[in-house]
């Protein structure tokens, strides 16, 4: 392989970086040349996000070398990044957020050649994708923005980009424009470019990888061409990943009465556990905001609220940054416990101490700042917060983001038991899988609601069929 | 506590910065007068201290929150309460119930600007202290007029040694920290000030909290302006005015994040006490009023500078 | 998508144009060439000056000294660009720079600006009282005369808004600087990730603040052929007004450099028209702030319109 | 036969007053005796319109905008009580370009085009230590308070009290503090140097500030010293009160609020087209210890001494100029 090897991008050797005694990269080695589709896949926290801020130069590694060819650093080797969480200036148009990236546009006119140069990318990458150049991005939807980030990504901005890593680029993504983004990867790489491309979707990565390298907290477990991969194996070398939706049917308690209908059709019962499903950004999240916002007050003081919420987004929805796991957890019982107005600090650590336990939030002393903890374990806390009230009616909003799955289990055996108890949960989630272990199932397709589902019916076919199907159709 | 802990403490900064204020005033006399100073120190820390305790609650609803009105309110609270009063003796509830309802007007009036009209706190409560200043105006042309002997002599009195307007923001101070720390509506606050919305999602009347806030710190301005008043013998249109940015200031200079969520009521105390003991200090040295302001602009960024390292660090 | 929110410049245009049309209607003296020079002339400085601001919060903080640093700035204007032009500029030179510093600290040390920026003001009044412990000095001849020009069609202080936010609307909405500054604003990160070193670009924006905050105090010297240290301390209040009225927001770089100027513009008028309704020197204070809510208040019907449809 | 002739020709004649500050009892005196004086000249036929305006915080740069509005309101003449003797030149040259009379007061404008009713306020400072002489021959320690730090009226008067103790070296200043010429003020900034200062004789002013200044030496249980007070009611109270006590005498000077109907008269004889002196002399208004009680009993509470001028005092104050 001498001609592979001329082409090398960059080459990782025991590369490792540590935050502090976290090691979120323990030694790396890897290469990239061009022509290369290398599917990155790993449990959350395995240290991708770490690996590609590495060979982005967004990172200083803690030891070893990274090297790149064309260059000195990273942008002059031709290396792009399409980021995780998006990165996009809001206030900017499509076109000023190309020229972020691209120093070298400059001079009067510089805003026709940005111009130009997204256009023909995005056409490129997404035909028909009906963005304009000079819309500002924060009038764009989750998923526009999206597409602008990657039509960035590879627009060729001065150089020719030669390696693209995408983080999850198609989390936000319907799967129409998630099959453009994959066909545009083949036809990069077979025209010389390299990709790196990280999703938890493993049917895209065997759709688009030449190669497949498993990451495992922190470490290359296996490395392998795609078609030595099969999907049962890959999911094994992750580790992790138990086998799923067995357990979840248990005796399902007799449907209560009807507690909740909303204009939009929204229905739950007393004990009842119901999915909201559909494409992200239909208007699942509006609608269960909604609801928990006219269920609640923000004027009122409530001793015994009707309704809680766990947040999915936990630092814009969630969590309380200058607190303790303690002063987090209580937020929602101060108002219940409280003698006269003042807090009821026993009444407090007691809670905090029992739910700590009872759903195994991984610390030493709940008086820790909240910030301490993993996400996964912050998430915990969210659970507990919630949980701890006794409100009737539990929303969610996809509450499982970033949680491994061992915690998974854990929660949904809680949720279960709390149901039992005649408490009702709405439940937004954006894995189909999670969906399916509910009682019942509304699919939201354009802040609609497309179909409601229940018993055998719900499948992830069906689901996917009331998120797309009656595009053609109507 | 070790001395080091110490240091990373917020407000410790205001406190050593007010007590070498202290001892440099007092280098100058070798010793002498420290017990003169301290009293002047703690009677005028205690208005600075007063409005900067309801300015922290309202800065501690988080960033964009702040209260331009602080002076307004004072004067307005003032001159109506010793109109009401004339001087006649034993009116000086009556006054105080005037003062506080003068805050809590005040109060509502801005939060409705802002809850209603959707106007940043910044600006709505600079408009609003505008027309405060004129009803001020309108209600009483200036006039001076003096507090019932009995106010007078209770707000230039002493108890115990200490002044007892110290006093009573002594027991402001007491009260503002427990209601922090030990109520509900405190927790509440501190909830809001981190995140609104998370705030908001965790079941918090944020609304209601906000609006207690703002007319929270008017009720605190008016009860400063009332004593100030019977203090210095009489309300003047501009006796408000230097507590504009002393409000602010007490508050940031005494640790408070201007970020919100995270209040520091000793640290109000300490930073009233040094904006004073600042301006003896430099009076005492001969310092005009040009090198007086450069010097204390100097020293309000070095504290701030040396409490945000320290907080990062720690 | 709607309009407005599109146009935000739609709102500050159409309040400017009621306000005008009110103040014609009221004293209709005004509607000349003469008249329009003086009802404006004075807003030449304060739209300078809300430029400055406009600059600090386009990168989310906000300038609590920029009053006292435009009153630095005429007082050195009237005394040493007068006396000895060379040192005088060398010492704007020097304030701008300063400012630029400024930014780069409170980036650096990732301080609040609000607090340093309160700080300063005390330093720039002190210096200000140095340099004039009482009221004087005198305008340079050359800056009273470009003040004072009549220019052929449009009087000076319109011609000269125009001018203003045309150069500030290239530098800032058109240009590609202006275009990475606003994405500090934006997005701080994402615009370090590409590459940029956003200390630097704060340090910049910060020393644009300082070249506008110098600009208009040397503007209003020019005016008022003198200066002295608490001379133009209400600016900080009426630029930040100013930027809000003209459409810009206190965080996300979403600034408007012509509703800014516009916003001072309508600022300036507000206070000129009250004086027209001859009301009682009482309520002549609260009148104007009265005025200033009305204004902010058309703002929020057409944000509420906007999100409704 | 001449002041009807006078009265014939001005009463077409509009005359507004600009004012700066509205925060103090002065000013608000100021205000209300020239509403006075104007309204009864409206009702006489004297003049078409007498209207004041005000701005609030002392801001020359309003004062100028409220100034150039006048000039389009199209009145006749101005009268002026000017934030800055300079910062003010260009707006009032604009007003004489377009044939405005300007007569400025208490805060003078050096604009050659605009009359001055100007007070000495140097000398008013200077009065205050030849008084002090006079009482306390032997001399010692004296504390200086200030007005607003970077305003003409305060400078004024400190050069006058430094030139005072330069004349009279048997005093020293020991400290000096901005008083900002409020009671509340003073009274914290005193209290804050006294600590510091050894034994005060003597207290020079600049009004307003003499009330505090008591407390402040009182809260400090040092001796009152001898303190010049600025005419405010509740000084002289306080002055009436020490002296029935303790036989306390003192002096007390300030300028009177009634000078603005003195510079409404002036701009009226102006626009009569009576020959003025461009610089005029206004001597300020002194209370001693035989006139305290006449003083006090005329001046309403919280107020401040005043003497409304009347047109034949604007005549006789031209007549000496001449
Ligand atoms: N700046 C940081 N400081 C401390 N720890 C960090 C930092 N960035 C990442 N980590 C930790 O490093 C580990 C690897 O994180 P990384 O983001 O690379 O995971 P990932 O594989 O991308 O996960 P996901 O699938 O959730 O995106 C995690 O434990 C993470 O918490
Ligand atoms: N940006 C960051 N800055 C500092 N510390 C971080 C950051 N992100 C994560 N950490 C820390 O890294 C550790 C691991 O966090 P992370 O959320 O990635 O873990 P995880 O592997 O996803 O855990 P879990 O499985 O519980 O979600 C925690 O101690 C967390 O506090
Ligand atoms: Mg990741
Ligand atoms: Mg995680």
């Amino acid at each position: 392989m001498s001609d592979h090897e001329n082409a090398l991008i960059v080459t990782l050797d025991q590369a490792a970086k540590h935050f502090g005694r976290l090691r979120a990269l323990d030694g790396v080695s890897l290469s990239v040349a061009a022509g290369d589709c290398i599917g990155l896949v790993g449990h959350n926290g395995a240290g991708k996000s770490t690996l590609v801020n590495l060979i982005n130069g967004g990172l200083a590694p803690s030891s070893g070398t990274i090297v790149f060819s064309g260059g000195d650093t990273a942008h002059v080797a031709g290396v792009r990044s399409v980021f995780q969480e998006l990165s996009l200036c809001p206030n900017l148009t499509v076109a000023e957020n190309l020229k972020i990236s691209h120093s070298a546009l400059k001079g009067p006119g510089w805003r026709r050649s940005a111009r130009a140069e997204i256009r023909a990318s995005l056409d490129e990458i997404f035909p028909d994708h009906g963005i304009s150049a000079d819309a500002q991005v924060d009038m764009l939807s989750i998923a526009q923005r999206q597409m602008v980030e990657i039509a960035i990504g590879f627009a060729p901005r001065g150089t020719q980009a030669r390696l693209v890593i995408l983080d999850e680029p198609t989390s936000s993504l319907d799967e129409g424009i998630a099959g453009q983004l994959l066909a545009h990867i083949r036809r990069f790489c077979a025209s010389g470019g390299a990709v790196v491309f990280i999703s938890h979707m493993l049917g895209e990565i065997f759709k688009v990888a030449s190669r497949i390298i498993v990451l495992k907290d922190g470490r290359i477990v296996d490395e392998r061409a795609s078609g030595a991969f099969t999907r049962q194996g890959l999911v094994d070398v992750m580790g992790h990943v138990a086998p799923e939706s067995a357990q979840v049917a248990g005796a399902r308690s007799d449907p209560g009465s009807e507690i909740l209908r909303t204009a939009q059709g929204l229905a739950a019962r007393k004990g009842e556990i119901v999915g909201l499903s559909g494409l992200a950004g239909h208007g699942q999240a509006e609608a269960l905001a909604h609801l928990y916002l006219s269920r609640s007050s923000a004027w009122r003081p409530r001793k015994s609220p009707e309704v809680v919420f766990v947040a999915g987004d936990r630092p814009r929805d969630g969590v309380l940054p200058l607190w303790s796991i303690l002063c987090n957890i209580s937020i929602s019982v101060l108002q219940q416990t409280a003698r006269r107005g003042l807090v009821n600090r026993q009444a407090e650590t007691a809670i905090a101490a029992e739910w700590k336990s009872r759903i195994g939030v991984r610390t030493d002393d709940v008086r820790n700042p909240i910030l301490s903890l993993s996400g996964g374990n912050q998430q915990k806390v969210l659970f507990a917060r919630a949980l701890a009230s006794q409100a009737p009616l539990v929303i969610m909003d996809d509450p499982m983001r970033g949680v491994d799955v061992g915690t998974k289990q854990d929660v949904y055996a809680m949720i279960r038991a709390e149901a039992a108890n005649g408490r009702t949960f709405l439940w937004y989630s954006t894995e189909t899988e999670e969906v399916c272990q509910c009682d019942r199932v509304f699919v939201f397709r354009n802040h609609e609601i497309s179909a409601e589902l229940t018993g055998v019916d719900i499948s992830e076919e069906k689901i996917l069929e009331a998120s797309f199907a009656m595009q053609e159709a109507s | 506590m070790t001395p080091l802990n110490l240091l990373a403490k917020p407000w410790i900064w205001s406190w050593l910065a007010a007590s070498a204020a202290f001892g440099l005033t007092l280098g100058l006399t070798s010793g002498r007068g420290a017990g003169e100073l301290a009293y002047a120190a703690l009677s005028f820390g205690a208005f600075a201290a007063i409005v900067g305790l309801g300015q922290m609650l309202v800065i501690t609803l988080g960033p964009g929150n702040v209260d331009l009105s602080i002076p307004a309110t004072m004067t307005l609270a003032a001159t109506l309460a010793l109109k009401a009063m004339s001087s006649n003796p034993g009116t000086a509830f009556l006054g105080l119930g005037i003062a506080l309802g003068v805050g809590v007007a005040a109060g509502l009036a801005n939060y409705a600007l802002i809850f209603l009209l959707r106007l940043p706190p910044i600006i709505a409560t600079l408009a609003a202290s505008l027309v405060y200043q004129s009803f001020a105006i309108w209600s009483n042309r200036g006039l001076r007029i003096k507090p019932p002997a009995g106010l007078a002599d209770f707000a230039t009195g002493r108890f115990l040694g200490l002044p007892n307007v110290a006093w009573v923001g002594l027991a402001l101070a007491i009260v503002v920290w427990v209601v922090l720390e030990r109520t509900v509506w405190g927790r509440m606050l501190l909830a809001t000030g981190q995140n609104l919305r998370v705030a908001r999602l965790a079941g918090v009347p944020v609304e209601l909290v906000r609006a207690t806030t703002y007319v929270l710190v008017a009720v605190f301005a008016s009860l400063a302006g009332y004593l100030l008043a019977s203090f210095s013998g009489g309300a003047a249109l501009n006796m408000g005015a230097e507590y504009l940015l002393m409000s602010i200031a007490v508050v940031v200079i005494g640790g408070t994040s201007i970020a919100g969520g995270n209040s520091n009521v000793p640290g109000v105390w300490g930073a009233a006490l040094f904006m004073f003991l600042v301006v003896s200090m430099l009076n005492s040295y001969g310092a005009g009023a040009g090198v007086r302001n450069v010097l204390t602009g100097t020293i309000i960024i070095a504290i701030v500078i040396a409490a945000s390292t320290r907080r990062v660090r720690a | 998508m709607n309009f407005l929110a599109r146009h935000r410049i739609i709102l500050p245009v159409v309040s400017l144009a009621v306000l005008l049309a009110a103040t014609f209607y009221m004293q209709p003296r005004t509607m000349s060439y003469f008249g329009l020079n003086l009802l404006f002339n004075l807003a030449v400085p304060i739209a300078l000056a809300t430029v400055a601001q406009m600059m600090i919060i386009m990168v989310n903080d906000i300038d609590l000294s920029l009053g006292a640093f435009v009153s630095l700035a005429a007082c050195v204007t009237a005394t040493f660009v007068n006396d000895t032009p060379v040192l005088g500029l060398l010492i704007l030179l020097a304030l701008v720079l300063s400012y630029a510093a400024l930014g780069a600290l409170i980036h650096a040390l990732e301080l609040p600006a609000i607090v340093v920026t309160l700080g300063m003001s005390f330093v720039w009044g002190g210096l200000a009282l140095f340099i004039l412990p009482s009221p004087g000095g005198q305008s340079p001849e050359w800056l009273r005369a470009l003040m004072t020009v009549k220019p052929p069609f449009a009087p000076m202080a319109v011609v000269a808004a125009v001018i203003i936010s045309v150069v500030t609307h290239l530098l800032i909405v058109r240009s590609g600087i202006g275009t990475v500054l606003r994405g500090v604003g934006g997005n701080a990160r994402s615009v370090a990730r590409a590459g940029w070193s956003v200390i630097w670009l704060k340090a910049l924006a910060y020393g644009l603040a300082g070249l506008f905050g110098v600009l208009a105090g040397m503007a209003l010297v020019g005016l008022a052929t003198s200066a002295d240290a608490n001379i133009a301390l209400r600016y900080t209040l009426l630029s930040i007004a100013g930027v809000i009225l003209g459409g810009g927001e206190f965080t996300g770089g979403k600034v408007s450099p012509t509703g800014a100027v516009i916003g001072a513009l309508t600022l300036t008028l507000a206070a000129s028209f009250l004086s027209f309704m001859r009301l009682s020197p009482d309520w002549q204070i609260g009148a104007q702030g009265a005025i200033l809510i009305l204004v902010l208040t058309a703002r929020l019907i057409f944000s509420r319109k906007g999100a409704a449809t | 036969a001449q002041a009807n002739s006078h009265m014939a020709e001005t009463s077409d004649k509009r005359i507004a007053l600009s004012n700066n500050y509205a925060g103090n009892s002065w000013r608000q005196a100021m205000l209300q005796t020239f509403k006075e004086t104007g309204e009864e000249a409206v009702s006489d036929g004297m003049v078409a319109a007498a209207d004041a305006y005000t701005t609030s915080e002392n801001q020359a740069t309003e004062q100028a905008a409220q100034i150039q509005n006048m000039i389009l309101q199209g009145y006749d003449a101005i009268v002026l009580n000017a934030a800055s003797p300079t910062a003010l030149n260009g707006a009032v040259k604009e007003a004489c370009d377009a044939g405005v009379t300007v007569v400025s007061f208490d805060g003078i404008v050096t604009e050659p085009c605009a009359w001055r009713i100007a007070v000495d306020f140097a000398a008013m400072g200077k009065e205050q230590v030849d008084y002090l002489a006079t009482r306390l021959p032997e001399g010692g320690n004296l504390l200086e308070i200030r007005g607003l730090a970077g305003v003409f009226v305060d400078d004024e008067i400190s050069k006058g009290i430094h030139e005072g103790v330069a004349e009279n070296d048997q005093f020293e200043i020991v400290g000096s503090v901005h008083g900002d010429w409020a009671q509340d003020v003073a009274q914290k900034a005193v209290a804050g140097i006294l600590p510091s200062l050894p034994q005060v004789v003597g207290v020079v002013t600049q009004g307003g500030d003499g009330y505090g200044t008591a407390q402040a030496f009182k809260a400090a249980g040092r001796d009152t010293p001898l303190i010049v007070l600025g005419n405010r009611q509740d000084e002289l109270q306080w002055w009436a009160d020490q002296r029935d006590a303790s036989d306390y005498e003192t002096l007390s000077l300030s300028i009177a609020p009634g000078v603005a109907s003195l510079a409404f008269w002036v701009a009226q004889q102006i626009l009569a087209g009576e020959d003025v002196p461009k610089d005029l002399t206004v001597p300020f208004l002194k209370i001693t210890q035989d006139s305290l009680d006449d003083a006090l009993a005329s001046t309403p509470e919280g107020s401040v001494a005043n003497v409304s001028y009347a047109l034949d005092d604007a005549k006789q104050v031209i007549a000496d100029a001449k």
